[in-house]
C-alpha cells in the first residue's frame, strides 16, 4: 500500500511538473502571448476582422503559446529552412562526451563567429549551415580533420546536423537566440510542423493563389487596361516601407518581407515572407490581415485629404462589354509576360492565371469550383493556423513586431497615396474622365478596397458608381504585388 | 545614409520594373482587343447584356452553392407559380426577383452538363 | 521458334511464382485475413456496424493481406516509428561481406539482447534504434570502431540503418519477430505507405476531430455543466482495462492502448494507439468501431441491471437556453484550460476546439462546411484504409488480439457501469433530478449512447425525451477520454 | 501483485486527473455562464427558440447537403403553394412540415453571404 | 548620386541578364514548347480534347517551359527516382577541390561506362547509383578508399549523391545526358517539385481510380459478362504497340510504358509510365489524353471497314436487371481475383474497386460523393500540371516524341480492331446475337468509345441502342488495360 | 530479329495473363450470379425499372450538383403542380418531365439519412 501511494504522488507530481501552468511559470511571456492570440480571435469574430485568415492564425497562436503541448517546434525550422534530419529523429548534439563541449565553449578554446563559422583553437571547424562535411570531417574514430588533414581534435564533442544553430554554455541555440534544444535530446514534431511545411516550402500561397484567380474576375481591368497603372503606383508602399524598415534596422531580407504588407495581399506576404524573413511570418501576417480589414478605416481620410470635393463626384463612363475570347487570353499572355521579364514572379503569377483560366474557360467547371471552394478553404486553414503557429513569445513580444506593426500602417498609407496620386495625373491628361479615388483600389485588398472607392465616391454624388472601375486597379494590385515580390525576392533572396 | 541610398534605388528598380511590367500587359490587351475583344463583341450580343448592368461585382469568394440553390428554387418557384397565374388569369402586382442570377447558373450547368459529355479522367 | 517458346514459358512460370497463389501457399494464414476482411465488410455493409471507418479498415486489411500486392510495408514502420532512410531507398543491410555476418550471428560472436544492444565478441556496438553513431563508428576501411578507439572488427559486415531490427541468421527482423527483409534489398513504397504515414505522425486523428468539433453541439454541456462529472466517470472502463490488460501480460504501453477502447472514441484511440503501441493499432481499431456500433447492444442490460425501473422513469426538467456568447467562448476555455492541466492532451482537445469554434462563430461558416465535410470524408478514407492495413496475419492472428477483444467489452460495460454509477449517485443527491441513464452516454460513442439512454428511458416512460440530457455526458466523454489519453501518453509515452 | 499495484495507482492518477480537469471545467463554465449567458439569453430571445423545442439533437456529421437542398425545396413550395392557397380562399388542412430546418438554413446562408462581405483570402 | 545609379543599372542588368527573354535567348528551344503548350490549352479548349486533364496538363507544360520560373526540376527525379537529399538541400557535387574533377575527367583519368560505374585510373569506385558507400568509402581525411583498404585517391575531388548521374567536363549530366546542375550548386524545390512527388511515387493515378471506381456502373457487365472478352481482346493493340517501340529502338521498359496508350485509359498509362519509363511521363500522358478525345475520329473508320452493314444493324436484346447484392460483391471478387493471379495489378484494381464498393454499397454515400467530386478533382489537378511539368523541350522536342504520337494511333487503332475482331468471333458463335460494334468499345475510354459503339450502330439502324451493351466491355476495358499494365510491370519494372 | 521475337512473346504471355484473368471473372461473375442475381432479380422487382429502360448510361463523372439539384427542384415543383391541379380539375396536357432523375436522387438521399443514423466517426 504504501509503495503504491508513492507512486501515485510522483506520478502526480511530474505531471504538476509537466503542466501547463508550471511551464507558464517558467516562462510568464507566454501567458501574454496567449491574451493576444484572445484578443485576435475577439477581433476576427466580434469586428469580423477578415476571420477566414484570422481565427485560424490566432487560434494557431493560441495552440503554440499553450506551452507543454508540442504542437509546434521552431527548432526544426531554425535556420530558415525545414531541417529534415531533425524531422527523421537526428539527435541534435551527438556526442560521447558533452561535458567536454562545454569546457570547451567556457574556456573560449571553441567560439562561433557572427557569420557562423566554428573556430576551435583558431581553427576553423566549418560553416554551421548544414554540417562540417565541407572544410572539416569527423573520422571513424571520433576524431575532427580539418581540410589538410590535420586533427583538430582528439575527441570531437560535438556533431551539429543541418541546423544553423550556435553553440553556448554547451546549449545550442538557434540564429535567434533562443535555446531549441537541450545536448543529446530529439525533437517528436507534431500536427503543426508538418502541416507548416506547406507554408515553409511555398506550397499552401500558390494553391491559395490558384483559388484567388479563380475567384477573380479580369473583366474590368481587360475594359480598361489602364487602370494597370494604377495597380503598380500603388505598390509605391511596398517600397517606402522597405525604405523605413532599412532605416529601423532590419537587413534588407527582413526590409523586403516587411514592405510587402503594403501589397495588401494575404498570400503573396506569406509566400515572400516565408522565404526572405521565415522569423517575422507571425508579425507580418497579423499586420497584413489586420490591416486589409481595417481598409475602409485607413483609407478614407487619406483618399479625402488628396482629392478635391469636385473630383470625388467625377462619374466614369460605362465600361465597355469583354468578350469571352478576352478573357480566356488574358491569363494565358499575363503568366508568359511576366515570366518573360521576371521569372521570379512565375509561381504566383501563373497560379493566379491557372485558376483565372479555370474559371473563364467554362470548360472545366468541377475543377473551377473545387479550387474556389473546397482546396482553397482546406489550405486557407492549414496555413492560417501554422503562420500563427509561428508567432510564439521570442519571436512576437520584440521591439520588432511593434516596429512592423507601425511600418504596415505607413505601407498601406503610402500604397493608397501611389494610387491616388496617379489616378490624379490621369485625371489631369485625360481631361477628368477618370476619378482619382479608384486610384486607391490599386493597393489589392480585393475587393474591400475597390468598394471603399464606391463608397467614398457615392457619399459625394449618390449616383455615382465606381465600384466595377475601382475593380480594374484593384485586381491589378494583386498582379503588381506578385511582380514587387518577385523584384524583391530576386535581389534579396 | 548607405541604407537610405540602398532603398532608395531599391525603390527605383522595383516601381521601374513594376511599371514597366505592366505597361506591356497593356499593350498586349490592347493588341489582343484589337484582334479579339471588339469584333466579337459585336457578334456576341448576349455577353454585353449579362455583364454590362450588374450593379455589383462577383465577390473573389463565389457565393455558398446554398445561396445559389436557393436562389434558383425561388425563381423556379416564381416561374412555376406565374405559370399558374397567368393560366389562371391573375395579374395583381406579382413581383419576379433575382431571375438575373438563375441565368448565370443554367448558363454554368450547361458548361458543366457539356464537359460531362466530352471529359472523363 | 525454341527460344521464344522458352521465353513465354520462363516469364509464365516466373509469373505462376509471383502470383497471389503461390504466396498464399506459402503463407495460408493471409487467406484467413482475407476471409476476417470480406467479414467486416459484410458487417459494415449489411449489418451497417459503422460503416463509415470500417468499410476502409476492412478493404485496407483485404488490400494489405492479398500477398504479393505491396501496398504496405510494415518494415518501413519497424519498431514504431517511420523509418525515412528506408523511405528514400536505403539498403537494410549493406555489406560488403553478407557471409560473414551469418557466421557472426551463427557463431554466437553476434547476439542482440532484449534492450536491443547489438553485442559483438562481449563489446556492446549500440544500440539498434538509429544506427551506430553512438558508441561505435565505421571507418572508412569498413572497420568497426567502439568508443574508445578498439577495432572491434577488421571487416564489419553490417550497417543497420535507422530501423529498430534485429539481426538472425544473416535475416533481418523487425522488433515483433518478424522477417521484415533479406540481407540487400530495399524496399519500394506502397500507396498505403505513404498514406499511413499520416496516422503514424498523429496527422488523421487531429484533423478528424476538427471536424468532430465542427459537427459537435456542446449547448447541452454548457447548459447543464454537472453532466461533465458523468462524462469522468465513465472514463472508468479505460483504466480498468488497463489493469487487466497488464494482468494479462502486456506492457504498460500496450496496456494503455487496449484500455483506451473503453474511452469509446474512434479518433482519440487511433491517435494514442499510434503513439503508443501502433503494432496493435489492427486489433484496436476493430474493437474500438465494433463495439461502438454494438453500442445499443452492449448498453442496455448493463443499464437495466444498474437503475431500477422507478429511476429509468424519471423525467429531466428542460434544459435552459444557452447563448451565442457561450458557445463561441466555451472552446476557447477548454482549450486554455485543459492545456494548463495536461499539455500532452492539447493536439486532440485544441483541434476538436478549433473546429468546434469554427461552427459556433458564425464568421467562417466556408470553413466549418469543409471541415465537416470533405476534409473529414478524405481523411476518413486515408485513415480507415492504412489502419486497416496494419493488420497482416504476423499482427493479428494472435492470441492477444483476441485477448484485446475481450477486453474491449469489458472497457465498454465498465464505462457504461461507471457513469451509470456515479449518476445513480447524483440523482440521489439531487434528490431524484437526474435519471440515472444519462449515465450511460458518458462514454462518448457520439450520438449512439445518447440514443440509447433515450431509447431506455423511452421504453419505460413514453413521455420521457432523455436525448438532450444525455448529449451532455455524451460529448463530455469525448472531452473526458481526451484527457485519459493525455494522462496514459504522459505517463508510458 | 507488482502489475495489480500499478494498474490500481495509474487508475487512481488517471480518474484523479480526468474529474480535476473536469471539475474545473464545470467552475469555469459556471463563471462563465454567470458573465455572459443569463443576460445574453434575455436579451436574444429568437436564439432559445431555435434551441429549446428541437426533439433531435443535430447529428454530429451534418446531413448531406442534398437532403438539406431537398428540404428547403418542399419548404419554399409548401410556402409558396400556401401562399396562393390562402389567396385563393383554400383552407383544407394544409400540413407545412419541417419548416424549421429552413429557418436554419436561411440563418447559415445569411451568415456566409455576411462573411463574404467581410473577408477575403 | 553616382554609386546609386550604378547599383540600380547593376541591378537592373542582373535582372535582364536572370529575365526570361535572355534564358529564351539562350535556350530558344524552349519558346518551341510554350508554343505547344498553347496548342493544347486551344485543343482543350475551343476542340474541348479531354480538357479536365488536358487543360493542367498544357498549364503546367507552359509553366516549365517558361524558363527561370523553377517551379519544376528536373535533377530532383534524375534516374526516374525521387532524389530526396536533393530536396533536403544536398550539394550536388560536394568537394574541396573542383578543379581537379576537371582535370580527371579531362585527362581520361576518370570514366563512366555504360553500366553507370566510374572508373578512376582503372580502379572501380562504384555504381553511380546512390552514393559511393557500396564498393568504395570517403575517409574523414577526403581520401577514397576501395572496398580492399587500397587508397585510391589522396584527394579525392567528387562525392555524387543519390541521383544518377554522370560527370564529364566537371559538370554533372543525368542518365538522359542533360546537364542538370553545374558543380557545387543546390536546388530550392518548387511548388511542382513537390506536387510530382504524388505522381512519383504513385500515389494520384490510385486516388483518381478511386474516384473512377466510384462513378462507374459494372451493372451492364455483370449481366452480360461475356463482354469482359472484347476488353481482353481490345488490349491487343497495348502488346502490338509493345513490338512497334521494341523496333523503333525504345528499351522494353519504354516500349511498355508506350504501349499502355494503347489502354485509353489515363490513370493507368500514368501509373505505368511513372513506374517503367518516367522521363516519358510527358509525351505519353500527351499522346494518351489526345488519342482519348479523338475516339470518335479514330474509330468509326475502323469500325466500318472491320464490319458489314448488316452486322452493324444487329439490335441485341435487353440486358437483364441485376441485384444491389451483385454489384457490391462484383468489386471485392474482382479484387481478390485479380491479386491472386497478378499482385502487381492490385494498387490500381484494388483502388478502381474500393471506390465501387463505396458507390454500390449505400452505407457510406458522404464518403461516395468526395471520392468522385472533390479529392478527384484536387488530385486531378495536381497530376495533370506535374505531368505537364515534365514535358521539358530536353525531353519532348525529340524524335521520340513523334514517334510515340504515331505509335499511339497505332495502339488505337490496334485495340480496337483486336476488340472488333472477337466482337465478329463471338457473333458467329453466338448466331448473330452480338452486334461487333460493341467490340470497339473494348479499349476504355469510357464512355466515350461506348458511345461511338452506339452513334455507329445508330447510323445504320436508328432503332439500334448499344449504348448499355457496349458498357460491358467498355468498363471491361479498364480492367483489362489494368492487368495489362500489372504483366507489364511484372515483366520489365 | 531478337526484338521481334521478344516482342511476340511479350504479347503472347500479356495476351494470356489479360484472358485468363477475365475468363476466370467471367466464371465468378456466373457463379455469383447462380448464387445471388437471378432469385434476387426476382425479388426485388422496381430495381429493374430503373435500370432497364435508361436510355443513357450514368457517366464516369457524376453530373454536377447544381445540375441534380436543378432536376430534383423541376420534378418536385412539377409534382406540386401537378398535385394542385388535380385538386383543381385541370388537366390540361400538362407535361412531367425528368422524373426518373428524382427517384435515384431520393434513394440516394434515403441512403445517406439511412447514414447518419448509423454511423458517426
Ligand atoms: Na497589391
Ligand atoms: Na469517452
Ligand atoms: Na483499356
Amino acid at each position: 500500500m504504501g509503495t503504491q501511494s508513492v507512486d501515485i504522488l510522483q506520478t502526480l507530481s511530474s505531471l504538476a511538473r509537466e503542466s501547463g501552468i508550471a511551464q507558464f511559470l517558467a516562462n510568464p511571456l507566454a501567458l501574454v502571448m496567449v491574451g493576444i492570440a484572445c484578443l485576435l480571435i475577439y477581433l476576427a469574430i466580434v469586428k469580423k476582422f477578415e476571420p477566414l485568415l484570422l481565427l485560424p492564425i490566432a487560434f494557431g497562436m493560441l495552440l503554440t503559446n499553450l506551452l507543454g503541448s508540442e504542437v509546434y517546434h521552431e527548432a526544426l525550422f531554425a535556420g530558415g529552412h525545414a531541417n529534415w534530419s531533425l524531422f527523421g529523429g537526428a539527435i541534435l548534439i551527438d556526442s560521447p562526451n558533452l561535458a567536454n563541449l562545454k569546457e570547451l565553449v567556457e574556456s573560449g578554446a571553441m567560439t562561433v563567429n557572427n557569420a557562423g563559422a566554428v573556430i576551435l583553437n583558431g581553427n576553423v571547424l566549418g560553416q554551421i549551415t548544414s554540417s562540417f562535411s565541407v572544410g572539416a570531417q569527423l573520422d571513424g574514430l571520433g576524431r575532427l580533420i580539418a581540410e589538410n588533414g590535420t586533427v583538430l581534435a582528439e575527441s570531437v564533442p560535438i556533431i551539429i546536423k543541418d541546423s544553423a544553430a550556435f553553440i553556448s554554455d554547451g546549449q545550442v541555440y538557434s540564429s535567434l537566440g533562443q535555446m531549441i534544444a537541450t545536448a543529446g535530446s530529439t525533437i517528436t514534431p507534431g500536427l503543426l510542423d508538418y502541416l507548416y511545411l506547406g507554408v515553409k516550402l511555398g506550397i499552401y500561397p500558390c494553391l491559395i493563389f490558384i483559388g484567388v484567380g479563380a475567384g477573380t474576375d479580369f473583366g474590368p481591368l481587360i475594359a480598361n487596361p489602364k487602370t494597370l497603372l494604377l495597380g503598380a503606383a500603388a505598390q509605391l508602399g511596398i517600397f517606402m516601407t522597405f525604405i523605413g524598415a532599412s532605416l529601423l534596422g532590419f537587413n534588407t531580407a527582413e526590409a523586403g518581407a516587411i514592405g510587402i504588407i503594403g501589397g495588401a495581399d494575404g498570400p503573396t506576404a506569406i509566400w515572400l515572407t516565408g522565404k526572405l524573413a521565415p522569423h517575422l511570418l507571425g508579425p507580418i501576417a497579423v499586420a497584413a490581415y489586420s490591416y486589409m480589414a481595417l481598409v475602409p478605416v485607413i483609407q478614407p481620410p487619406i483618399m479625402k485629404a488628396l482629392t478635391t470635393k469636385k473630383e470625388r463626384q467625377i462619374v466614369m463612363e460605362q465600361l465597355r462589354p469583354v468578350s469571352h475570347t478576352e478573357k480566356v487570353i488574358f491569363p494565358i499572355v499575363v503568366t508568359i509576360l511576366v515570366s518573360l521579364l521576371l521569372p521570379s514572379a512565375t509561381p504566383l503569377v501563373g497560379c493566379l492565371m491557372l485558376g483565372n483560366l479555370m474559371r473563364e474557360c467554362g470548360v472545366v467547371e468541377r475543377l473551377n469550383k473545387t479550387v474556389q471552394n473546397e482546396l482553397m478553404n482546406i489550405v486557407t486553414i492549414f496555413l492560417g493556423i501554422t503562420v500563427g503557429a509561428t508567432a510564439t513569445a521570442q519571436t512576437f513580444l520584440r521591439l520588432q513586431t511593434i516596429e512592423i506593426i507601425v511600418l504596415g500602417v505607413v505601407a498601406f498609407g503610402m500604397g493608397t497615396a501611389g494610387g491616388l496620386l496617379l489616378a490624379k495625373l490621369m485625371n489631369k491628361l485625360t481631361g477628368g474622365k477618370i476619378n482619382p479615388l479608384i486610384g486607391s483600389a490599386g493597393v489589392s485588398a480585393v475587393p474591400m478596397a475597390a468598394r471603399v472607392s464606391q463608397m467614398v465616391g457615392q457619399k459625394e454624388n449618390p449616383a455615382n458608381f465606381l465600384l466595377m472601375h475601382a475593380m480594374g486597379p484593384n485586381v491589378a494590385g494583386v498582379i503588381g504585388s506578385a511582380i514587387a515580390a518577385g523584384v524583391l525576392l530576386s535581389m534579396f533572396g | 545614409m548607405d541604407k537610405l541610398i540602398l532603398g532608395l534605388s531599391t525603390t527605383g528598380v522595383g516601381m521601374l520594373v513594376v511599371f514597366f511590367g505592366l505597361v506591356i500587359l497593356i499593350v498586349c490587351i490592347s493588341v489582343m482587343t484589337m484582334f479579339t475583344g471588339r469584333q466579337k463583341a459585336a457578334k456576341a450580343a448576349p455577353v454585353p447584356v449579362k455583364a454590362a448592368p450588374a450593379p455589383m461585382p462577383e465577390p473573389v469568394a463565389e457565393p455558398e452553392e446554398e445561396e445559389t440553390d436557393d436562389l434558383s428554387v425561388v425563381a423556379a418557384i416564381t416561374a412555376a407559380i406565374a405559370a399558374i397565374w397567368q393560366e389562371e388569369g391573375h395579374d395583381s402586382g406579382f413581383v419576379v426577383r433575382r431571375v438575373r442570377r438563375v441565368q448565370n447558373s443554367s448558363a454554368r450547368a450547361r458548361a458543366a452538363r457539356e464537359e460531362q459529355i466530352f471529359s472523363h479522367f
